[in-house]
């Protein structure tokens, strides 16, 4: 399994393209925000963990439709998913993979576009754990909008309509706990607890329901 | 409001009594044509008796005539719930028990549940608007069915996008069943949330306290609504079972005329 | 003139009631028509000749 | 060791494709199945491979020593696809599907020189030809020690020599006892063959037999 995470890391890296436009992406929608709220920092401020956490959910759904497609493509998803690792399994690992290749990106920009927004420091601090523990779910539960677009030719569109009500709970925990590292009365640890479950949940039960979605899928 | 003029006494039951033997489509259509005229005259029944029991309700003290809304708006939320949990029994159906129907009632029961959370969310902002002046408020239970509406939406658009049966089968009963796994999480979330961002002028969109004058109306109209979804429901999956028919005949045709 | 009957919130009553009596209506009304569609379309092709399977049990959609 | 299909029927949709299908191939021996185009020859392939669920009959695989695995986990399966990463070196691609499939065997070099491509392990796979590229593919197939090979069509992109080439690799593992099941239109060279003529493609969904039958044609 190791051999599958380093493969889907070189060919991330090789090509490049999907780190990059996530994080361009992840640019483009912060810079979009000023322009459109205006210029004043302490209302930027204010809304900084919002936007950084929607530019990171957006940019994390752009990504997904690629997580199967190639390899369906060139016919080696299905001699992945007839070896004796579960479906399940190798859905985890490519996620794994997928998310270090266009998930890190983001939370390493995070901060600087944290600036951006005239974040203070804790803000963007607490921000970017809860990105960092948030964004996998995204991943995971997106692997089974991947799963089952697989076979259609434009399927990214579908995945985000079908995985945005699922990473609810992630967004309103996320963004909770980062405002709550700011305002006093607002807690911090309660919701990031709150967000780990979630993410932890769904990597278990994205695998599994994108893996048994992919065994069928194969024709 | 009732159109459909057969007389019944009691409501078919909604499944045919053992999955099984009516798991064929063939016989499931006879079911269907023997059901349906019973069903539309028990929703017709219920539809009259819960709208002249709701226009004779007394006047609400507080929220005034404005609560015939609720005789409306409640029935459709508990059916944008009920339609969801039958589809989410169609997905198990599909993979579980590889029940050749389930995809079908699946499919079938899809846009009746979107409707009824169209109708709920329209009546809601309805009811809402004298109590809160605004259209939409963030209310918890509001914002909920708004995001099952969504979800309605994906499996709708899904639905539509792959065209191989086999595999849209597996892939529309896989999406409702991880849908219906996280409602609770998003149910629990989006309340949460609604507690914390909660400014205290708003006053809950608690039900008011119910007293029989109004449970009998909201009853009914919720027994009407409900006869109303088994209805569509037996209809439209009646429709698919014979849109799936002139498919396969097209491709016969097409077979033998190569 | 409906003031008396709904009380001052005819306003949001009305529409309510209209809506969901559309909703509900025009959802019966265009099932139905796809139902005579349906059967249009199998009488016509039955017309053509396809050969119903109608002698071995059904498969789902036969 | 044998591989042995008994009364096997499998449905695509609707459509029943092939069904009342029984065969077994002893070691050292090959099934070559032939028909026209949507007979159902890559179906059966497919369903030996595991990737489709047989509505009847059974798949298996006799004389195995050690604990009873899964058919699909003792195949290999070359499609018309080559399942290769155009980005990665050739090595890198061997070198994965070898960690991947966990027996570790043959080293890629070998592999490369026994299907006429020594010295090309640097190069990207999306600098070769098709032919050069269907070789690597079947390079794979001699990285682990797999029984059977399941081959749909594989000699499709190949010119003359590769194909006799390929011919000789499917020797050498019928030698050493392999089993291979293929399903090809041109003859793929191989003498003591078993046949397997798939019926014409069924007319319409009716299931009567698949029409199927087993004629040795040595």
């Amino acid at each position: 399994m190791m051999a599958l995470f380093a493969r889907e890391l070189k060919l991330a890296t090789r090509v490049g393209a999907g780190a990059m436009t996530g994080v361009l992406f992840f640019l483009a929608v912060v810079t979009v925000v000023p322009f459109a709220v205006g210029p004043d920092l302490n209302l930027l401020a204010r809304i900084g963990p919002a936007v950084l956490w929607i530019g990171a959910l957006l940019a994390s759904l752009l990504g997904l439709d690629r997580l199967f497609q190639q390899d369906r493509e060139d016919g080696s998803l299905a001699i992945l998913l007839m070896s004796e690792h579960p479906s399940a399994l190798i859905v985890f690992v490519k996620c794994l993979a997928h998310w270090a290749a266009t998930g890190l990106p983001l939370i390493v920009a995070a901060p600087i576009f944290g600036l951006f927004l005239n974040m203070e420091a804790k803000a963007i601090a607490a921000t970017v754990a809860t990105l960092a523990v948030g964004t996998p779910a995204i991943t995971f539960i997106g692997a089974v909008g991947a799963a089952v677009t697989v076979t259609l030719a434009r399927g990214g569109l579908i995945i985000a309509i079908l995985v945005l009500p699922l990473v609810l709970p992630s967004l309103i925990f996320g963004v909770a706990a980062s405002y709550g590292a700011v305002e006093d009365p607002a807690p911090f640890t309660q919701p990031f607890i709150m967000l780990t479950a979630v993410t932890l949940f769904l990597a278990v039960l994205g695998p599994l329901a994108a893996g048994f979605a992919l065994k069928h899928a194969i024709d | 409001m009732s159109d459909i003029s057969a007389k019944s006494r009691r409501p078919a039951p909604p499944k045919p009594a053992s999955i099984w033997d009516y798991a064929n489509p063939t016989r499931f259509l006879g079911l269907a044509n023997a059901v349906l005229p019973w069903l539309a005259g028990a929703m017709a029944l219920a539809f009259a008796a819960g709208l002249w029991l709701s226009f004779t309700a007394p006047e609400d003290y507080q929220q005034g005539r404005s609560v015939l809304i609720m005789f409306i708006h409640v029935p459709a939320a508990w059916l944008s719930m009920m339609c969801y949990s039958v589809m989410a029994l169609a997905g198990l159906g599909t993979l579980v028990w590889r029940h050749p129907l389930a995809d079908v009632s699946l499919r079938a029961a899809a846009p009746i549940g979107a409707a009824f959370t169209f109708l709920a969310l329209v009546t809601g902002s309805l009811w809402g608007k004298p109590m809160w002046g605004t259209w939409w408020v963030w209310d918890a239970r509001l914002t909920s069915v708004l995001v099952l509406f969504i979800i309605y939406m994906g499996i709708i658009a899904l639905a539509r996008a792959i065209e191989d049966p086999l595999t849209a089968a597996r892939s529309l009963a896989i999406v409702t069943l991880v849908g219906f796994v996280n409602i609770p999480i998003i149910k629990f979330s989006v309340d949460w949330w609604n507690t914390l961002h909660q400014p205290a002028s708003v006053s809950r969109f608690g039900r008011p306290a119910m007293d029989a004058a109004f449970l009998h109306p909201l009853l009914t109209m919720a027994l009407a609504y409900t006869l109303l979804f088994f209805t569509l429901h037996l209809m439209a999956m009646r429709n698919e079972i014979l849109r799936r028919r002139v498919r396969s005949m097209r491709m016969m045709a097409a077979r033998e005329a190569s | 003139m409906f003031a008396h009957v709904f009380g001052h919130y005819a306003a949001y009553i009305i529409p309510a009631y209209g809506v969901s009596a559309a909703v509900i209506l025009g959802m019966i009304v265009v099932t139905r028509m796809q139902y005579r569609q349906r059967l249009k379309e199998i009488e016509a092709l039955e017309k053509q000749g396809v050969g119903r399977r109608s002698k071995s049990e059904g498969k789902p959609g036969k | 060791m044998q591989l042995v299909a008994e009364n096997l029927a499998v449905d695509r949709g609707e459509r029943r494709i092939f069904e009342g299908l029984s065969f077994s191939v002893a070691a050292g021996m090959a099934l070559v199945v032939t028909g026209p185009n949507g007979a159902g020859k890559s179906t059966l392939i497919k369903a030996i491979a595991g990737f489709l669920t047989p509505s009847a009959g059974a798949i298996r695989l006799d004389g195995l020593t050690g604990e009873a695995r899964p058919v699909r986990e003792h195949c290999h399966y070359l499609a018309h696809d080559n399942a290769l990463k155009s980005q990665l070196t050739v090595d890198e691609n061997l070198s994965f599907w070898w960690q991947f499939m966990g027996a570790p065997r043959a080293n890629i070099e070998e592999a490369l020189e026994r299907v006429g491509l020594p010295g090309i392990g640097e190069l990207p796979v999306g600098y070769l030809s098709a032919g050069q590229k269907r070789r690597v593919a079947i390079a794979r197939l001699l990285l682990n020690e797999r029984p059977v090979w399941l081959v749909d069509e594989p000699t499709s992109a190949l010119d003359k020599a590769s194909e006799t080439r390929f011919a000789e690799l499917v020797h050498e593992h019928l030698d050493r006892g392999g089993i291979i099941v293929a399903a090809t239109h041109q003859a793929l060279g191989l003498k003591d063959a078993q046949s397997l003529g798939m019926g014409t493609p069924l007319p319409n969904p009716s299931p009567q037999g698949g029409g199927a039958h087993e004629s040795p044609t040595t």
